[in-house]
């Protein structure tokens, strides 16, 4: 086997293995409940159908092997159940919350990402001048800032203030009637919406890249083969280039961690402003006790971190023909 | 050997610190002519890479050229700006090989992609052309050819060695400066590649400035040599005459310093203390402090560069004592205590 | 000054000063060097800075309670009208405003200081702990327990923070420890990554080895060898993890899930929040926000003073 | 073993190492490979006694010293101390034998810790062992070691020391517990020429004055010379030379003992020296199977005795097959080498390629037979032609040969085994009467 075939092949089988131990883990977590699945859902009003309902969903008058086998074969094929707060089917229910959060993050983080490596690099290559020393602080301080508290601030100037942009929500209340669930995303109103929960999500994490990519620009123009391509008399430009390679692999490595980050902070965010995504469904599942939800929603956030995760090593993999050797 | 190809005249080398300026080579001379394999020899800190640094441009952001010129084929080139040195002299005059090349060479590029690049910036050549020029001079240190396209991981460290050296030479150029190309290697690579180095002088007419600790391999290998001590040249001629009749106390205690195989049980000399880290101008003998035989003029002034009366006119010294240490040293028995030693100083006192 | 203090008197500390058995704990070389570190770093201007704003919040959390003007929960009424003083702007009395409920935002800053900087000290300990435990136990270990403990690292690495919280809260039941307890269960993650990277590079180095030749025990080592040589990045990481845990903690209580009765800062920017008067009543939301931001960055910002060039231990933090 | 019980004795001693394995060889279930550093070592060391151990970097040696401190468990075979072998040694023996075996690592600015003070790392193994009287020992070590006055040096951190200085601490924490042997792994390599010749005399004085046995690792025999009355030199795992020191550099007898002699530079430019004609680096010790371990670089391996070859061509004929058997030039590689893919010309070029010298009649038709093969994209039947005609002694068959008393080479050159009857045959038991395992300096038969 190749070593760069078999590097996939390890690195495919160790995200398969994080996969079932995530889900293993949610359905762990979930059954160590204090007190019954069902009474935590009695509890929060849920009417004896809809635990019926639960009770079929999850086997739960089976052994907990069962229980788990059930679990998983349910999971597998997207047979999620029924949510037993809001009555509607689990995937139904979160699948455009989930498109509603992707579309927010994906290109923010993104933007953010764009934005961070091309500071971080003006930054890293003119070491000590005044612009590395505080040009950097504004954009550390800002992520400093609990991310609802930046978002708060922006609706406060640009939404209340400056009347610049709506305060809230995705969508203005009543002007997607008639339409297919995709036409309200290409509207003015989607993205005047848009703005202001972008700008929250880039000066929360604008700091990340931006960072790293300052510190990798140092190391990377420390390194004994930066000054041989100096010797060698390359132009600088193609120097340039060398130098932000191999700057990059660590940025691309944090890649995936920030995004996780990001949409866990996006909770807060999308809390601030309304926005219908899954971290906004799951403050509201949890609160009311929407288990199964809350088990998938976190299921998806887990499962797009470690798959990104995967998607970055087979990256890495390709840049990279040291790390192949590793496995 | 005919004129002078490369001529350092006079150099010092500074580094702004936050102490001040750190003299890091002071009016050090020199020069080389084609085909000349040249030596500077000297123990860490004693400024003999910063001033091989200073010739190709590579001084750190903090170095300059306080003083003295570098004349490369009748022109100054210490003033010449970084993208003058990469049009006109890096590579296609001077190459240059690094210290490590295990962290020289670019881990995410194969080694012809590396020689690719470097050769479509100095030469209109098309790209096979460079890649046959390099399959060439991979033949020429050891390497098989089909190994170009390898990355620098799959090489043992040897082999980087000998892949950077081809590097430094595919373009032919007129001087190779190897700073300390052997020093992480073990004896029997290092013997090979100073096999290879050899083989160059016969075949490609190219000369060398071989900078390194080990004297041993500049009395082996080449024509001349300098020996620095803390940013002075102590001593330099022909490596004949320097290993014959050394007069810098620093040049031949340096010398006693090396064990030699062919008398294992030699004494070997010991030099006190560690080379100083000045400031500001030296004028005066930066081996004083360490030298046995110092004198209070040594303090009072740099020591003037003057012939040794051996009958090489090239064979200069930078010591006021010269003769009296060295009748001293000899007639001291203490460095002497067995057969050997007293028969090697025997054999210079031959030549003398 | 004192946070030499607080870090000295760090259990591992004091493990190692009975171990090295010295007469006074300024000697013990762990303590020394700590301080000779923390010293080092303060002669640089700006880590001095950034050294001389925790230490002030510090002293706000020590004191705030006591230089408080009002009380916490005293509602304030206009001498003249006798109306209860609703989201008042800053004046004389009140510099800095009313609440909506009438109470005065200075009293409830000063007074919020102390859970802020408790989180702090809890969180931040915690991420310390459990991250060098983790990180020094798996490097000096090795072998399958280092696998299995970095393997649960890196599945914690994929835990997104807030909603674990969330959902962890809903077990722990809502409230101020738990709040800062799910942030110390998770953030220790970046710590114990660098942590075990740098105990493994320490146990490679030839002085480790000649103890160990010479018949050291592993206490011995870990005590004298790993732990002075790695504590440079713990004090890193303790110091992120201050601020991590300071600006995670108030994300909780706004979102709803830590105790709101305890008046941390948080706590001030989610009232603000609830009540409506977040875009008018900017004196209420905007300090208590600030002083975060504030006491996060200085973390931050000192925490870089031991960055020492190694850029992977600076990204693990960041990305922590 | 009587009156003058050695120090030191190990005992056909091997350390081997499990090679990386990851998940998916576990899924396979595949055996993790065998790195065998150390392979089969024996040696004694007499009270007293200064045995250089010399090789380039990656032939076992440090591992050899890791295992004899303790830091590495033993594969197989003993090391006994004092007539107590280390397999049956209890708590108290270990902490004795810590006590008494001391150890000097080559790279001074790691080897004290940045964080203690000189006294500090001085009277570490004092503390370990509990001795008193502690400041006393210290001071007394440091003058030992020519750190004086020890006040000057006391309260340092290594930071503030020169190279030369952190390795006189090191050896003086060596010494301060009064130990029988010391290992030195290279202490002066790191360090300037001027400071080099100070720590070598120091080291010298040491066997001298202190009634201390030393092991001496180093890839550099010109300072080993300085130091040892003994060397024995390792590749890849085993010793193949061992002679007094002096012998050894005059008359080397191994191919690879010449070759590392021959390699030292000689400070005089008007000494003309022969250069090795060695080429190549140490392979991996991994799965290296019987025979001779250096015989994928020996410039003199032996060919069959009922073939006529130049020394050279063969060499070229043996390095061959090792790349295919090791999977280094594959048919694909050497089609995208040569750029051709015509069979007969593919094998014209493959030959240009790998082959400078001249072969004649059976050689040469043999070798384009298994060209040819190898072209057809058959490299198992290639590599089993060029087998047949030319596998050598130094393949099947570990050398192994008992000279004289201070002398052992493990060389087929140097054995008086009738080779006819092992060159075919391959499996035959040779080493049956070459000597038993009594002094057993180069034994490696491995025929248990």
């Amino acid at each position: 086997m190749s070593s760069l075939r078999r590097y996939f092949a390890v690195r495919s089988v160790q995200t398969v293995m994080m996969l079932a131990l995530v889900m293993t883990a949610l359905f762990v977590l979930f059954r160590s409940m204090p007190g019954d699945f069902t009474a935590q859902m009695a509890a929060s009003g849920a009417n004896e159908e809809a635990l019926q309902a639960i009770r079929e969903q999850w086997h739960l008058d089976e052994p907990l092997y069962m229980q788990y086998y059930h679990y998983l074969a349910n999971l597998v094929q997207g047979n999620l159940g029924e949510s037993p707060v809001y009555r509607v089917d689990v995937w139904e229910f979160t699948k455009l919350r989930i498109f509603n959060t992707f579309i927010l993050v994906a290109p923010a983080m993104t933007f953010t990402y764009v934005i961070g490596v091309a500071i971080g690099t003006v930054a890293g290559s003119n070491r000590g001048s005044a612009f590395e020393r505080f040009g950097t602080v504004p954009i550390i301080g800002v992520g400093s800032s609990p991310a609802f508290f930046t978002a708060i601030l922006l609706v406060i100037v640009f939404a209340v203030w400056l009347n610049l942009f709506p305060t809230s929500g995705m969508t203005s209340p009543g002007s997607t009637e008639g339409l297919a669930w995709w036409e309200p995303y290409l509207t003015r109103d989607f993205a005047a919406h848009y703005v202001l929960p972008f700008t929250a999500v880039v000066c929360r994490y604008l700091f990340i890249p931006t960072l790293i990519m300052r510190n990798s620009v140092v190391e990377v123009m420390g390194e004994d083969f930066t000054e041989y391509y100096r010797l060698t008399g390359l132009p600088t430009l193609t120097r340039l280039r060398h130098i932000a390679k191999h700057a990059s692999i660590p940025v691309l490595t944090i890649y995936p961690v920030s995004l996780a980050r990001a949409l866990g902070g996006l909770v807060l965010i999308e809390t601030v402003f309304n926005w219908p995504g899954i971290g906004f469904t799951l403050v509201e599942a949890v609160l009311a006790r929407d288990y199964p939800t809350v088990q998938f929603v976190f299921f998806v956030v887990a499962a797009f971190v470690i798959v990104s995760n995967f998607v970055v090593d087979l990256v890495y993999g390709v840049i990279d023909p040291r790390i192949r050797l590793e496995g | 050997m005919s004129e002078p190809l490369l001529e350092v005249d006079d150099l010092t080398v500074q580094y702004e610190t936050d102490d001040g300026m750190l003299t890091a080579t002071s009016n050090a001379s020199f020069s080389i002519s084609e085909g000349e394999f040249f030596g500077l020899a000297g123990e860490s800190g004693s400024g003999k890479s910063t001033l091989a640094k200073a010739i190709i441009g590579g001084l750190d952001d903090n170095g300059q050229v306080s003083s003295g010129t570098i004349t490369y084929r009748g022109e100054e080139i210490q003033d010449l700006s970084d993208k003058e040195l990469s049009q006109r002299i890096r590579w296609k005059e001077i190459s240059w090989i690094p210290q490590g090349a295990m962290s020289s060479l670019d881990p995410l590029q194969r080694v012809s992609e590396q020689a690719l690049e470097i050769g479509n910036v100095h030469t209109d050549l098309p790209d096979e052309e460079i890649r046959d020029k390099l399959k060439e001079t991979f033949d020429i240190v050891g390497l098989q050819e089909s190994r170009i396209d390898d990355y620098p991981h799959q090489f043992s460290g040897g082999m980087q060695q000998r892949a950077i050296i081809a590097l430094a030479l595919f373009l032919e150029p007129e001087l190779v400066i190897a700073d300390e190309p052997t020093t992480a290697l073990d004896v029997i690579m290092q013997d090979q590649i100073f096999t290879y180095l050899d083989r160059l002088k016969d075949e490609l007419d190219i000369s060398l400035l071989l900078i390194t600790h080990d004297i041993s391999v500049i009395f082996e290998s080449c024509d001349s040599v300098a020996i620095m001590h803390a940013s002075q040249i102590a001593e330099r001629g022909t490596t004949d005459a320097v290993h014959a009749n050394p007069r810098h106390p620093y040049a031949f205690m340096f010398k006693e310093a090396f064990p030699d195989i062919r008398e294992p049980k030699r004494e070997l000399e010991v030099i006190e203390g560690h080379p100083p880290e000045l400031m500001g101008e030296v004028d005066f003998c930066s081996f004083a402090d360490r030298c046995p035989w110092a004198a209070p003029e040594c303090r009072e002034g740099a020591p003037p560069t003057e012939s040794v009366e051996d009958g090489d006119p090239s064979h200069v010294t930078a010591c006021v004592r010269k003769e009296e240490a060295y009748e001293m040293y000899r007639s001291d028995a203490s460095p002497i205590d067995d057969g050997s030693g007293a028969q090697s100083i025997a054999q210079m006192g031959e030549v003398d | 000054m004192d946070i030499a203090k607080k870090v000295s008197d760090n259990a591992l500390v004091r493990a190692i000063s009975d171990q090295s058995r010295v007469k006074n704990v300024g000697d013990n070389y762990i303590v020394r060097n700590l301080w000779g570190g923390i010293r080092s770093m303060v002669n640089d201007r700006m880590t001095a800075f950034y050294f001389g704003i925790l230490v002030t919040i510090l002293l706000m959390g020590v004191f705030g309670p006591m230089l408080a003007p009002y009380g916490v929960e005293e509602i304030h009424f206009d001498p003249q009208t006798g109306q209860m003083l609703r989201a008042e702007p800053p004046s004389l009395a009140h510099p800095l405003g009313t609440t909506f409920n009438g109470y005065d935002v200075l009293t409830r800053l000063l007074i919020g200081a102390r859970p802020t900087v408790l989180t702090g000290i809890i969180g931040g300990g915690m991420i310390l702990s459990i991250g060098t435990a983790i990180g020094v136990t798996a490097g000096y270990v090795g072998g399958r327990t280092e696998t299995l403990l970095m393997r649960f690292t890196d599945f914690v690495y994929g835990v997104p923070l807030i909603p674990f919280g969330i959902v962890l809260i809903t077990f722990l039941g809502v409230g101020f420890i738990p709040s800062i307890m799910v942030i110390g269960l998770i953030l220790w993650r970046g710590a114990a990554r660098v942590i075990r990277a740098q105990t493994l590079k320490v146990k490679q180095y030839p002085f480790v080895q000649v103890a160990k030749a010479s018949g050291a025990s592993t206490p011995h080592i870990i005590f004298k060898h790993i732990l002075p040589n790695v504590a440079p990045m713990a004090v890193f990481f303790l110091s992120l993890g201050v601020g991590y845990a300071i600006m995670l903690q108030a994300s909780l209580t706004f979102l709803g899930v830590a105790d709101p009765f305890i008046p941390s800062w948080g706590v001030m920017i989610r009232n603000a929040f609830n009540s409506g008067y977040m875009s008018t009543a900017w004196w209420w939301s905007a300090p208590p926000g600030l002083l975060i931001a504030i006491t996060v960055l200085a973390t931050f910002m000192f925490g870089r003073g031991y960055e020492g060039g190694d850029s992977e231990t600076a990204n693990n933090a960041i990305a922590a | 073993m009587s009156a003058n019980q050695p120090v030191l004795e190990i005992k056909n001693l091997k350390k081997y190492f499990e090679g990386n394995t990851d998940i998916v060889d576990m899924i396979m279930r595949r055996e993790p490979s065998q790195i065998q550093a150390v392979d089969g070592v024996s040696m004694t060391l007499q009270e007293n006694e200064s045995v250089a151990v010399i090789g380039e970097s990656g032939c076992g040696k440090s591992t050899l010293l890791r295992t004899l401190i303790g830091l590495h468990d033993i594969s197989a075979g003993d090391i006994v101390y004092k007539g107590t072998p280390v397999s049956e040694f209890d708590k108290a023996d270990w902490k004795e034998y810590r006590r008494n075996v001391q150890v000097i690592f080559q790279d001074p600015f790691n080897s004290l810790n940045p964080k203690m003070t000189v006294r500090e790392s001085l009277a570490e193994p004092l503390d370990i062992h509990g001795i008193g009287n502690k400041e006393e020992r210290v001071r007394e070590v440091l003058e030992q070691v020519e750190l004086q006055p020890a006040e000057k040096y006391l309260d340092r951190k290594p930071t503030n020391l020169s190279g030369g200085e952190k390795q006189r601490v090191s050896i003086g924490r060596a010494l301060i517990l009064d130990p029988d042997v010391i290992l030195a792994d290279e202490p002066v390599s790191m360090l300037d020429v001027s400071t080099q010749a100070a720590v070598l005399t120091k080291m010298k004085e040491l066997i001298n004055d202190f009634d201390v046995s030393m092991i001496y690792i180093s890839h550099d025999l010109s300072t080993v010379s300085y130091i040892a009355e003994t060397v024995k030199v390792m590749y890849l795992g085993r010793f193949v030379e061992s002679a007094r020191t002096k012998r050894l550099l005059e008359d080397p007898k191994h191919p690879y003992t010449e070759a590392l002699v021959s390699a030292i530079p000689v400070p005089d430019p008007t000494y003309d020296r022969e250069r090795t004609e060695m080429s190549g680096a140490p392979r991996d010790p991994i799965d290296i199977g019987e025979g001779c371990r250096f015989r994928d670089r020996c410039p003199e391996v032996i060919p069959p005795d009922d073939i006529e070859i130049d020394q050279q061509a063969y060499r070229e004929i043996m390095s061959f097959r090792e790349f295919l058997e090791r999977e280094e030039v594959g048919l694909e590689r050497i089609e995208k080498i040569v750029e051709v893919n015509e069979r007969s010309a593919l094998v014209d070029a493959v030959q240009r390629e790998y082959f400078d010298h001249e072969l004649t009649g059976k050689n040469e038709s043999t070798l384009r037979s298994a060209l040819t093969s190898l072209a057809d994209g058959n490299e198992d039947l290639a590599i089993e032609r060029l087998r047949e005609r030319f596998e050598s002694v130094c393949e099947t068959t570990p050398p192994e040969v008992e000279a004289e008393p201070e002398w052992h080479v493990a060389c087929h050159h140097h054995t008086e085994i009738d080779r006819t009857t092992v060159a075919g045959g391959g499996g035959t038991d040779a080493t049956g009467d070459s000597g038993s395992d009594a002094t057993g300096s180069v034994a490696h038969a491995e025929h248990q």
